[in-house]
């Protein structure tokens, strides 16, 4: 079993390997966004912290 | 309680038949959307017969959809949705009531105008009698949900086109079920089993949409 | 004793603790199973005796349209505890599992046509199961646009919460019309999983894709609601002190 | 009209926050049966959220608002139907007549309308000469004595009036006045949301939102 044939699967590997890669592409959305608003809400609460007078 | 719901369904009507356009804009729209689709797909007799029930039906849920989004705008710009709030009046027979109201004078005139448009189009006899039989049992359905999305959306401003999206998903069971009826008596199949199946599907409406609109109408006045 | 209940165990701060040391154990979990699934599904299950190679997608397609289904009712019990029991984090869960579930719809459903093109000759076929992710995608959507336009945290939460369960009654309807007007216009009859009995080799490949879906939902849920849950009690002292600690 | 029953309205420590901000805190007061309470302040300070909290369309993020020392929360309906609320709209539907209006607005209270009822509570806000005039075609003013009118409807101890003198001439505000001292002779009690103030009564209280006069 070669490199070449495991990249073709059957003459299906076109189809396969998008399906694949849209997959990877929506999972590593999904996780850049959420990891990417954590540091946003993080620094937003940092700053509401370092306001000087927080009587709350 | 009887005596008050039925005045307040009176004064409803009245108000809908003194702003003509708030009827008659509607009816107008139906007619004319239907009217395009032989302009846009030529004259051919049979092809009209085969797609009227989708047009017809198409049209007239756009045609629903356009007026039930105002069934609470201008009770909400006149503060008149606090009084419905406060009244001793079930919030959910209010609705009822307003839903009833705006299918007399919204959808009622659709179906009175729909056989002629079902002649423009080639429909049989067997054919008429099925359309307006769906369109009676469908029709309430489509009020009765698109006042949820109204709801929902009162006291949002510029929602445009918010209301197709939220509404016209759960205008699918309605559709297929309306148009499905008309092309098995286009086959001359037996009826009677769709009709009640819709007839169902208004049952099913009616037990839920009007208590989901009262709390949708309870979260929609805080803004 | 809800009310207690809620108080100790619902608090958006001890969920907060709470899901992030629970978070590293889903993480391994997924890329544990999203591993095996990924490679047993691509080079070890045996090729499909009538799609060839081409099956291969369903370790994709399967798992997303299955998960996007179950995120529907998670929304749906979760508005159901927003509205009856008030639960705040339940309402957070609401809207955070909406935007993943609108992805893993969009991923069935780009799966479903690109497998349709080697199989059906064609990128789109109405067929029911397709048609039924299709609305599902628009109810997400709706639900999604609705909340986006309102201001006001507690009116966002409760009017979502009405669409998530006015959705959910109507999906079962929508779903079963949604197959008979199939049936009813004779459209093609090729079932993607009309195979009665699927080979170990084939199967387990899939039940680990499955879990690695629902596995990453949680992950990603997590995230989501932590991030919610610090912006909505950015006032109590604790959202400071709990970032000390945070990576 | 009768006598009402003794009601008391009690708030305690009321908040109401928007977007991680107060727009009021810690608001305390307690009504009985004869009192007036004016809320002051200005622009945007609160006056229309918290007279609308009172009037059980908002819940308040902290503190409590008892009605006979049930909490409205739990007893809201009951509660909603001792009340009139009467904002900064009228409630009126413009395509209607003065007169269709309170009709409406009597079935909405489940009153039997009366048509003697309704003419003499049009005639105590002065609208007779235009009662069977469709709303559309009426003055801001006309619109508030409309307002007014409902409250005549139908005895009910607790009177929730967003800012009613706007648009209201001298008249109108002398008309108001009067209505208010009778309703609160009567034992009912009133929350008024006013910039100016009006003529003393007897057991007014104030408070004011907003910072300026703390």
């Amino acid at each position: 079993m070669t490199i070449n044939q495991l990249i073709d699967m059957g003459g299906y590997g076109a189809y396969i390997w998008t399906t694949y890669a849209i997959t990877l592409l929506v999972f590593g959305i999904n996780l850049f966004t959420s990891i990417h608003e954590k540091r946003r809400v993080k620094k937003m609460i940092q700053q509401y912290w370092a306001q000087p007078s927080k009587l709350t | 309680m009887f005596s008050s719901l039925f005045t307040i369904m009176r004064h409803e009507i009245l108000m809908t038949m003194r702003q003509a356009f708030s009827w008659l804009t509607p009816l107008l729209f139906f007619v004319i959307v239907v009217c395009l689709f032989p302009l846009a797909l030529g004259p051919d007799t049979d092809l009209l017969n085969k797609v009227a029930p989708a047009i017809i039906w198409v049209a007239a849920l756009l045609a629903i959809l356009m007026s039930i989004g105002n069934i609470f705008r201008s009770d909400a710009e006149e503060g008149y949705l606090d009084l419905l709030l406060l009244s001793p009046v079930p919030l959910t027979l209010l609705v009822l009531c307003k839903v009833f109201s705006h299918w007399m004078t919204n959808c009622l005139p659709l179906i009175l105008i729909s056989p002629l448009l079902g002649l423009l189009l080639h429909l049989n006899a067997h054919e008429e009698y099925a359309l307006i039989i769906t369109l009676l049992l469908g029709t309430p359905v489509l009020s009765l949900l698109g006042a949820i999305g109204a709801a929902l959306i009162v006291g949002i401003r510029g929602h445009g086109l918010l209301l197709p999206i939220l509404i016209m998903p759960l205008y699918i069971p309605v559709l297929i079920f309306g148009t499905g009826t008309m092309m098995a008596a286009n086959a001359n199949l037996p009826i009677n089993g769709y009709f009640a199946i819709m007839g169902a599907l208004i049952l099913l409406s009616l037990a839920s949409a009007p208590l989901l609109t009262g709390l949708a109408l309870r979260i929609g006045v805080n803004q | 004793m809800l009310h207690w209940f809620n108080q100790k165990f619902l608090s958006p701060k001890t969920f907060y603790t709470t899901s992030s040391s629970l978070l590293p154990w889903f993480i391994a979990a997924f890329v544990l199973c999203f591993g095996y699934g990924l490679i047993a599904g691509l080079f070890f299950a045996p090729a499909d005796y009538q799609q060839g190679d081409g099956f291969r997608i369903i370790y994709v397609h399967v798992p997303s349209a299955f998960a996007a289904m179950a995120i529907y009712s998670v929304m749906a019990v979760s508005a159901v505890l927003t509205l009856v029991f008030r639960i705040k984090i339940a309402a957070i869960c609401m809207s955070c599992s909406a935007q993943i579930g609108a992805w893993f719809t969009f991923l069935a459903l780009v799966t479903g046509s690109i497998w349709g093109k080697p199989m059906w000759g064609t990128w789109w076929i109405w067929d029911a199961r397709l048609t039924s992710v299709l609305i599902l995608l628009f109810l997400y959507l709706g639900f999604i646009a609705l909340q986006s336009v309102i201001t006001d945290q507690q009116n966002r939460d409760r009017a979502g919460a009405i669409v998530a369960i006015v959705g959910v009654i109507n999906l079962p309807i929508i779903h079963y019309s949604v197959i008979w007007w199939n049936t009813l216009h004779q459209g093609p009859t090729i079932s993607q999983f009309a195979t009665p009995s699927i080979a170990p080799s084939m199967l387990y490949p899939l039940l680990a894709m499955i879990a690695a879906f629902l596995f990453f939902y949680a992950v990603i849920l997590i995230l989501c609601m932590q991030n919610q849950i610090l912006l909505r009690e950015i006032k109590s002292q604790w959202t400071k002190e709990v970032l000390c600690y945070d990576y | 009209m009768h006598s009402l029953q003794p009601n008391k309205l009690t708030i305690d420590n009321l908040a109401f926050e928007r977007n991680n901000q107060f727009l009021f805190r810690e608001i305390n007061f307690a009504l009985q049966a004869g009192d007036l309470l004016q809320v002051r302040g200005a622009n945007g300070s609160g006056k229309s959220t918290l007279l609308r909290m009172l009037a059980g369309f908002i819940e308040p993020q902290g503190g409590t608002i008892l009605w006979q020392d049930k909490s409205i929360c739990q007893h809201r309906d009951a509660y909603q139907q001792q009340l009139h609320y009467l904002g900064h709209h009228n409630g009126i539907k413009h395509s209607l007549t003065v007169y269709e209006n309170l009709q409406l607005h009597a079935a909405l209270m489940t009153n039997k309308p009366e048509p003697n009822h309704l003419k003499t509570a049009i005639k105590q806000v002065d609208l007779t000469h235009v009662s069977h005039t469709q709303a559309i075609h009426l003055s801001a003013g006309q619109l508030r004595r409309l307002g007014l009118a409902r409250l005549l409807l139908h005895p009910i101890p607790l009177w929730i009036l967003d800012e009613p003198t706007t648009a209201l001439d001298a008249d109108g505000q002398a008309l108001l006045g009067h209505l208010l001292k009778q309703h609160l002779t009567n034992g009912g009690m009133a929350i008024i949301a006013t910039h100016q103030t009006l003529a003393i009564l007897h057991n007014t209280k104030t408070i004011y939102l907003g910072e300026q006069h703390v």
